[in-house]
């Protein structure tokens, strides 16, 4: 059973992730990326990280692809069609990563992991004192760090996206 | 403080005085004392250096030695044998002779005698370096005020040509610095320490496959200086761009590390080398002469003829080198001092005719001796002395290698010399056009009837090149002996190798 | 013998050189040539007293005639190699010095008056001091290079006089391919110098000239070495002669002493008839010994037959000529082929060495009147100021001075007894007719074309048509005649000097004869000519151009001088420069140049190249960062295993 | 960990959705969808993390943190990924890349 919703997550991760780069409407494109996002949430949900596909489905499809629609909402009209690479680079980008794929992927086959099998189920309770301990194993600093982050960057959207003009004369552009 | 260590300190003085000089005056009779006194002690040392043979055997005379970087066994090793004084000598004349030239240096005088001055003093510090090390150093030296002084004092296309000039140069010394590396880390072949010092390295067996690898690089570093077909593309636009005392100093001393450093070096360290590699620059350097008479034959351009013939006379001086043979060696010796002076007195008097006429056409020019009869005449007995006329110094030079190339028994080595021989009668044909055409014939152009007459300092500096140009044609025996004296240890070195 | 006062011989106009040279400006024309006049006077005194101490009082001893060296060295190669300067004493170079400093002085003589006037009076004396004392050099020289040192400088002078007149763009032309000519030959000769060298290990005459005919001492050395079938010696030997042809203008060398004519004709009388173009005469002479017994005298049957030809060749020429300069060029072109195949056909013993006499003898008598000859001409031409024979005409009414001593050296040339060509001649035929009958027709039949031509150009000048003149031509000025006068002397008297008492091959004396029938052969040739040249050009009439006509095509292409200055100027015009020289200096431009030059374009351009590849596109960056990852990835996984 | 499912597997699909993520960051010229092709990546990477921690390490939680933290990275970046979008629409009217080009001089 969950051996097939895995293949089902994957094979819409997978092709929802092609058409998302290579969509030429660029709200589709996002919306094509949601189902990937959804599509991690799910592997999470899979095994049983629970939380986290939480935190993923809310920040991420909750939260930043709002985000990015609505900037793509702001910056273009819903039809218009994207400027495309040259299929050359197409061709060679892609080329290069199948490359790229194919080195990971025979890294990894030849790879002998050493799986633990277990079923534990993580609760939020676990990740929480993980997060705020201070002892060894904990991510205190780390977590206040991103916090500090956040805050930074939140200040820095602002500031940025208050819209003064980066350059007085506008004719060198 | 040492007699040869003057010879880096006096124009290093020289350059701080001219530093705080004011105006064209100043700079002038200051770069003037300081050249004086630079002759003043390369004759001391000349008569310095015969009464030290006379009771001294050893290779090297007035030697001195202190380390100057540990790490490497760097040292700043110097001495003289009859070669390096002679060329001291040359040096000497010549910047001399290049400052009255420039006597009348209207932009930035001070600036062109300091970089003039700090030219000779690399100039100097290579002839008197024992050290490998320190000889590249000096040599960079020199070299790099070239770019300077043709870039910003030439004429014509001169950035184009100091941009080539330098770049070309630079090529050769990155080649020979590898060269140099090359022999100092072979330098513990038969154990010991590493040394860059030339004569304990004279000792070494150097393997066979490292003097095989590392002499064409030693070699082609020097060689471009001197002009080695097909690397002399530099000079014929360099010496057309650069000043008239830049010229006759670049190609009356400058060339001439070229040649010394083969010679001190390449031949010297790598014997096994040079022989194995032989044929392939003989045959280089034997169509440089060629080639380079040749290449003057069309030319138009005084500049440009003397530069062909510099690729041949000097094609002739590494001709003479690769023979191994000490016949050969010093007539490379005397030659390279020979067109010193010659080349000099040539570049001397372009720039006169030029300063004149504004213009180094040939074929605008004509019926010279009639305006301006002293540079005429001494063009004609520069011509002369270039062609080979025995009473000068470039007859005694040729018959010197003439004669020791064709002592060497192979029959390539024997038509390579016959091919080289042959370049005489090309010479003669490329000056005695230049003559005919330049200062024979009519006044062809009314403006030339009326030109200003030869100043003092323009006669100094003519006879300070002349003088010994038919001194040592004259009376060649003293020179010629003592530069042979000197060469013999470095063949005999040779010979001991293989 | 003290032979070191000899040296002022050559040094007092090597003195008078650089005082009339370096004070050019300040000496006043008319003191210049005192200078020079009293400096050659001093020579030529200080030459005779050596000949009359050398021949008759010490030279002698055992009826040999001694060879007496002074020298120094001047310039080490070797422990064994190096050049001399000295002075070598014997019975040719005590010759020489009296033909060089009689002639020498007599033309300093004439030319005070020829070039009186002329802006470089000053230079010229000074150019002709130069000359003497090169050419002095020369015949004194002890070895090979030192005669090599001297026969450059006489070349060098022999450009400069020349050119002495150069702003005439014919003159400058002239001396360059006259300096040019003689230094291709110069080439040969320092190769056969250089082959010397080295296998006999000295450059030295006398060393070199002591080979015997069992070929024992230095021709051990050379035996073994051959090339091209010919023993390396031989080789030298004639490159040596390659050398001598140069300056002494034999076929194929001869183009540049026709056109040496334009240098001032006291300088043609000098270097171009008397002294310098019979230096190779000299050479040959000089290594006699080595010539004759090398190889069985290889290369001195090439000189004789180079000889003969040059002889023929030169009076064919000569006899279509219209320049009466140029003439008396191929005359002299002829008369010293006539010597070098004296010399080829010599033998080395005793009366066998008639030839070597003969030549010797010839050398000397023909600088005589040929000077007289030359000084003459320059006699006419300073009345006519003309050189050409259509000019001229019936100009013994003006100038009977001229007229006599001009028919005195015609009748010597033309080997007429008493004059001195007669004997020497005579000497010639005798020694060319026991050793090579061809050779010794065709010298007979150079002497008839001798007799014609020098009558043609006798009567064309002084009988022939009344030429109506601009000016009237007057008789030239004593400094003139004298030396004319001199010289007439000299070429009645010279023939009867008992030359084989003096110089000979083995340097014993013989007893020489006139051998009668071979004289009246000679004589009846020269008669002959002479008598052809009374009916074509004594009076005016048309049976010269019907007889050229005759000869059609010959007679243009000798005019022409059988085309080699056209073959020449084709060889180095057309070759040397448009197929050698041009496309030299094309390719350094394009290639050589061109080469660096890419080099550094190419650096240039690649390294806009790699500006281009850093271009600030993020995904560029990532594109290479990605590409850069997988090769990495794969070089280090699958290629470098280990 | 999934029933069935190997860490191979997992790692495959990760692996290809990174290299998607890549393809699209390289080829796409509007800087929208290099954002969103980021993202692609950061989630293969983040997933990466997560599977590693559960698979291998099931007794410590680094991984799930690691993958926290790329979140809130993510959601940083992004925020001021779209603020500069933003502003640079205003200045130039335009969001491709090739028209921002102009910073870099």
């Amino acid at each position: 059973m969950e051996k097939i919703v895995f293949y089902i997550l994957a094979l819409i991760m997978i092709v929802a992730a092609i058409a998302s780069v290579t969509s030429r409407q660029m709200l589709r494109s996002v919306i094509y990326l949601l189902f990937v996002l959804i599509g991690v949430a799910g592997i999470y949900f899979l095994i049983d990280y629970n939380f986290l596909a939480a935190v993923q489905l809310t920040v991420y499809a909750g939260g930043i692809i709002v985000l990015v629609i609505f900037s793509v909402l702001l910056v273009h009209h819903i039809e218009m069609e994207l400027e495309m690479a040259k299929l050359s680079k197409k061709l060679i980008t892609g080329l290069v990563c199948l490359i790229g794929l194919g080195v990971f992927l025979s890294v990894i086959y030849s790879t002998n992991f050493n799986v633990v099998e277990n079923s534990k189920t993580t609760d939020v309770s676990d990740i929480g004192m993980g997060l705020l301990s201070y002892g060894a194993g904990g991510f205190i600093l780390p977590f206040e760090v991103i916090s500090i982050l956040l805050l930074a960057a939140m200040i820095g959207a602002i500031i940025i996206g208050k819209g003064d003009k980066l350059t007085k004369n506008d004719d060198t552009l | 403080m040492d007699i040869l260590s003057l010879f880096v300190i006096v124009p290093v003085l020289t350059v701080i005085a001219l530093v705080f000089s004011k105006g064209l005056k100043q700079a002038r009779i200051i770069s003037m004392i300081g050249s004086f006194i630079q002759l003043g002690m390369a004759i001391n040392l000349l008569f310095a250096y015969f009464r030290e043979r006379a009771i001294n055997k050893s290779v090297m005379l007035f030697t001195q030695d202190t380390v100057w970087f540990k790490n490497f066994n760097v040292h700043y090793a110097i001495g003289v044998d009859g070669i390096s004084t002679a060329l001291l000598l040359l040096t000497s004349i010549v910047v001399l002779a290049g400052v009255f030239i420039s006597w009348k240096t209207d932009d930035l005088p001070k600036e062109f005698f300091v970089s003039l001055l700090v030219l000779a003093t690399g100039v100097y510090g290579f002839f008197i370096s024992i050290d490998l090390f320190t000889m590249f150093v000096f040599y960079e030296i020199a070299v790099i005020p070239m770019y300077l002084l043709i870039g910003i004092w030439g004429s014509g296309p001169k950035e184009y040509s100091a941009m080539k000039l330098t770049l070309m140069l630079m090529g050769a010394s990155a080649v020979l610095l590898v060269g140099v590396l090359g022999i100092y880390f072979n330098s513990n072949a038969d154990g010991g320490v590493l040394t860059f010092n030339i004569l304990e390295i004279s000792k070494v067996h150097i393997p066979f496959e490292a003097q095989k690898l590392f002499f064409p690089l030693t070699f082609i570093g020097f060689a471009v200086l001197g002009a080695l077909f097909p690397f002399h593309t530099w000079s014929p636009d360099g010496h057309a761009s650069a000043p008239t005392a830049v010229s006759m100093l670049h190609a009356g001393v400058l060339m001439k590390l070229g040649g010394y450093g083969v010679f001190r070096i390449a031949m010297f360290l790598l014997p096994l080398g040079a022989i194995e590699w032989s044929w392939f620059f003989i045959i280089l350097s034997a169509t440089g002469v060629i080639y380079g008479a040749f290449g003057a034959l069309k030319q138009t351009d005084l500049k440009y003829i003397n530069a062909y013939s510099s690729v041949s006379h000097l094609g002739m001086v590494l001709f003479a080198l690769l023979m191994l043979n000490k016949t050969a060696w010093n007539g490379a010796i005397l030659q390279s001092l020979s067109h010193g002076f010659m080349t000099a007195l040539f570049f001397a008097l372009i720039g006169m005719i030029y300063g004149r006429t504004h213009t180094r056409d040939i074929t605008k020019l004509g019926g010279l001796l009639k305006v301006m009869p002293f540079i005429s005449v001494i063009y004609v007995i520069a011509g002369l002395a270039s062609l080979g006329l025995p009473g000068f110094s470039g007859f005694i030079a040729e018959m010197n290698i003439f004669v020791g190339a064709f002592q060497h028994e192979e029959m390539f080595y024997r038509v390579a010399t016959i091919i080289s021989v042959s370049a005489i009668v090309v010479t003669a044909v490329y000056i005695l056009r230049v003559l005919g055409i330049m200062l024979m014939g009519e006044v062809k152009n009314e403006e030339f009837l009326d030109l200003p007459k030869v100043t003092w300092f323009e006669v100094t500096g003519i006879m300070l090149l002349l003088i010994p140009m038919i001194g040592m044609g004259v009376a060649p025996l003293w020179l010629s002996n003592m530069t042979m004296d000197s060469v013999g240890p470095f063949i005999q070195g040779v010979l001991n190798h293989l | 013998m003290d032979i070191s006062y000899i040296l002022f011989i050559p040094f007092i106009p090597l003195a008078v050189f650089l005082l009339l040279g370096i004070f050019n400006q300040q000496i006043k024309p008319a003191v210049s040539g005192y200078i020079g006049v009293l400096g050659l006077s001093v020579s030529a005194a200080l030459s005779y007293y050596t000949a009359y101490q050398y021949f008759f009082v010490v030279g002698k001893v055992d009826g040999v005639y001694q060879t007496f060296v002074e020298k120094t060295v001047w310039m080490n190669f070797t422990d064994t190699l190096h050049i001399d300067m000295g002075i070598l004493i014997d019975p040719i170079s005590v010759m020489m010095l009296i033909v060089v400093t009689t002639v020498s002085l007599m033309v300093h003589i004439y030319s005070r008056g020829y070039m009186k006037g002329d802006d470089g009076y000053t230079k010229f004396f000074a150019f002709l001091s130069l000359f003497s004392f090169s050419m002095l050099g020369l015949v004194l020289a002890t070895n090979l290079f030192q005669i090599y040192i001297f026969w450059e400088l006489v070349g060098v002078s022999s450009y400069l006089l020349i050119g002495y007149y150069y702003t005439k763009t014919s003159a400058v032309a002239a001396a360059k391919k006259a300096f040019i000519v003689t230094r291709f030959a110069d080439f040969g000769f320092l190769i056969g110098i250089l082959i010397v060298g080295y296998y006999a290990g000295t450059f030295d005459f006398q060393t070199l000239n002591a080979v015997n005919p069992e070929g024992e001492g230095l021709l051990l050395n050379w035996a073994s070495s051959s090339f091209m079938g010919l023993s390396v010696i031989t080789w030298a030997l004639l490159l040596i002669f390659m050398g001598g042809a140069g300056k002494s203008a034999m076929f194929p060398l001869h183009i540049w002493l026709p056109d040496a004519m334009e240098g001032p004709t006291p300088v043609s009388a000098l270097i171009h008839a008397a002294t310098m173009v019979v230096a190779g005469v000299y050479l040959v002479a000089r290594l006699f010994p080595m010539y004759y017994f090398v190889e069985g005298g290889f290369a001195l049957n090439i000189v004789a037959y180079v000889g003969a030809f040059s002889s023929l060749f030169a009076a064919i020429i000569a006899l279509t000529q219209t320049d009466i300069k140029r003439v008396l060029a191929f005359s002299t072109m002829s008369q010293i082929g006539y010597m070098m195949l004296a010399l080829g056909v010599s033998s080395y013993k005793g009366e066998e060495g008639v030839g070597y006499m003969a030549s010797m003898f010839h050398l000397f008598t023909h600088a005589m009147f040929k000077a007289l000859l030359f000084l003459g001409a320059g006699s006419v031409i300073h009345a006519v100021h003309s050189n050409y024979l259509k000019d001229m005409g019936g100009l013994r009414k003006y100038m009977p001075i001229t007229n006599i001593t001009f028919l005195i050296a015609a009748l010597a040339i033309a080997g007429v007894p008493p004059f001195a060509g007669f004997w020497s001649k005579d000497e010639i035929l005798v020694a060319a007719f026991e050793k090579n009958q061809l050779i010794y027709f065709m010298a007979l039949f150079v002497a008839g074309l001798t007799a014609f031509y020098m009558f043609r150009l006798y009567f064309g000048i002084f009988w022939g048509k009344d030429t109506q003149y601009k000016h009237t031509p007057h008789e030239s000025p004593i400094s003139m005649t004298f030396p004319l006068l001199f010289l007439a002397f000299m070429s009645i008297v010279a023939g009867f000097i008992p030359f084989s008492e003096f110089v000979t091959a083995d340097r014993v004396a013989f007893e020489g004869h006139l051998n009668y029938p071979m004289a009246a052969v000679a004589v009846g040739t020269g008669l002959v000519g002479i008598i052809l040249a009374w009916i074509f050009y004594k009076k005016e009439n048309d049976l010269a151009e019907r007889f050229s006509n005759a000869f059609g095509m010959l007679y243009k292409w000798a005019f022409h001088k059988f085309y080699f200055d056209e073959i020449y100027m084709f060889v180095t015009k057309k070759i040397v420069f448009n197929l050698i020289s041009t496309p030299i200096a094309k390719f350094d431009k394009k290639y050589v140049d061109g080469t660096m030059e890419g080099i550094g374009n190419k650096t240039v351009i690649i390294s806009e190249k790699i500006k281009g590849l850093q271009s600030g596109r993020l995904q560029d960056y990532a594109m290479f960062f990605v590409s850069g990852v997988v090769i990495v990835a794969l070089v280090f996984i699958y290629l470098w295993t280990n | 960990m999934i029933a069935g499912i190997s860490i191979y597997e997992i790692f495959t699909l990760t692996s290809i959705l990174f290299f998607i993520g890549i393809y699209g960051f390289i080829t796409r010229k509007n800087l929208i969808s290099i954002l969103i092709s980021l993202e692609l990546i950061l989630n293969a990477s983040a997933i990466n993390f997560v599977i590693i921690n559960k698979y291998l390490y099931p007794d410590v939680l680094q991984g799930v943190f690691f993958s926290i933290f790329i979140i809130a990275v993510a959601a940083a970046e992004t925020a001021l990924a779209v603020a500069i979008i933003i502003n640079l629409y205003r200045q130039i009217s335009s969001v491709e890349v090739k028209d921002t080009e102009i910073m870099k001089y």
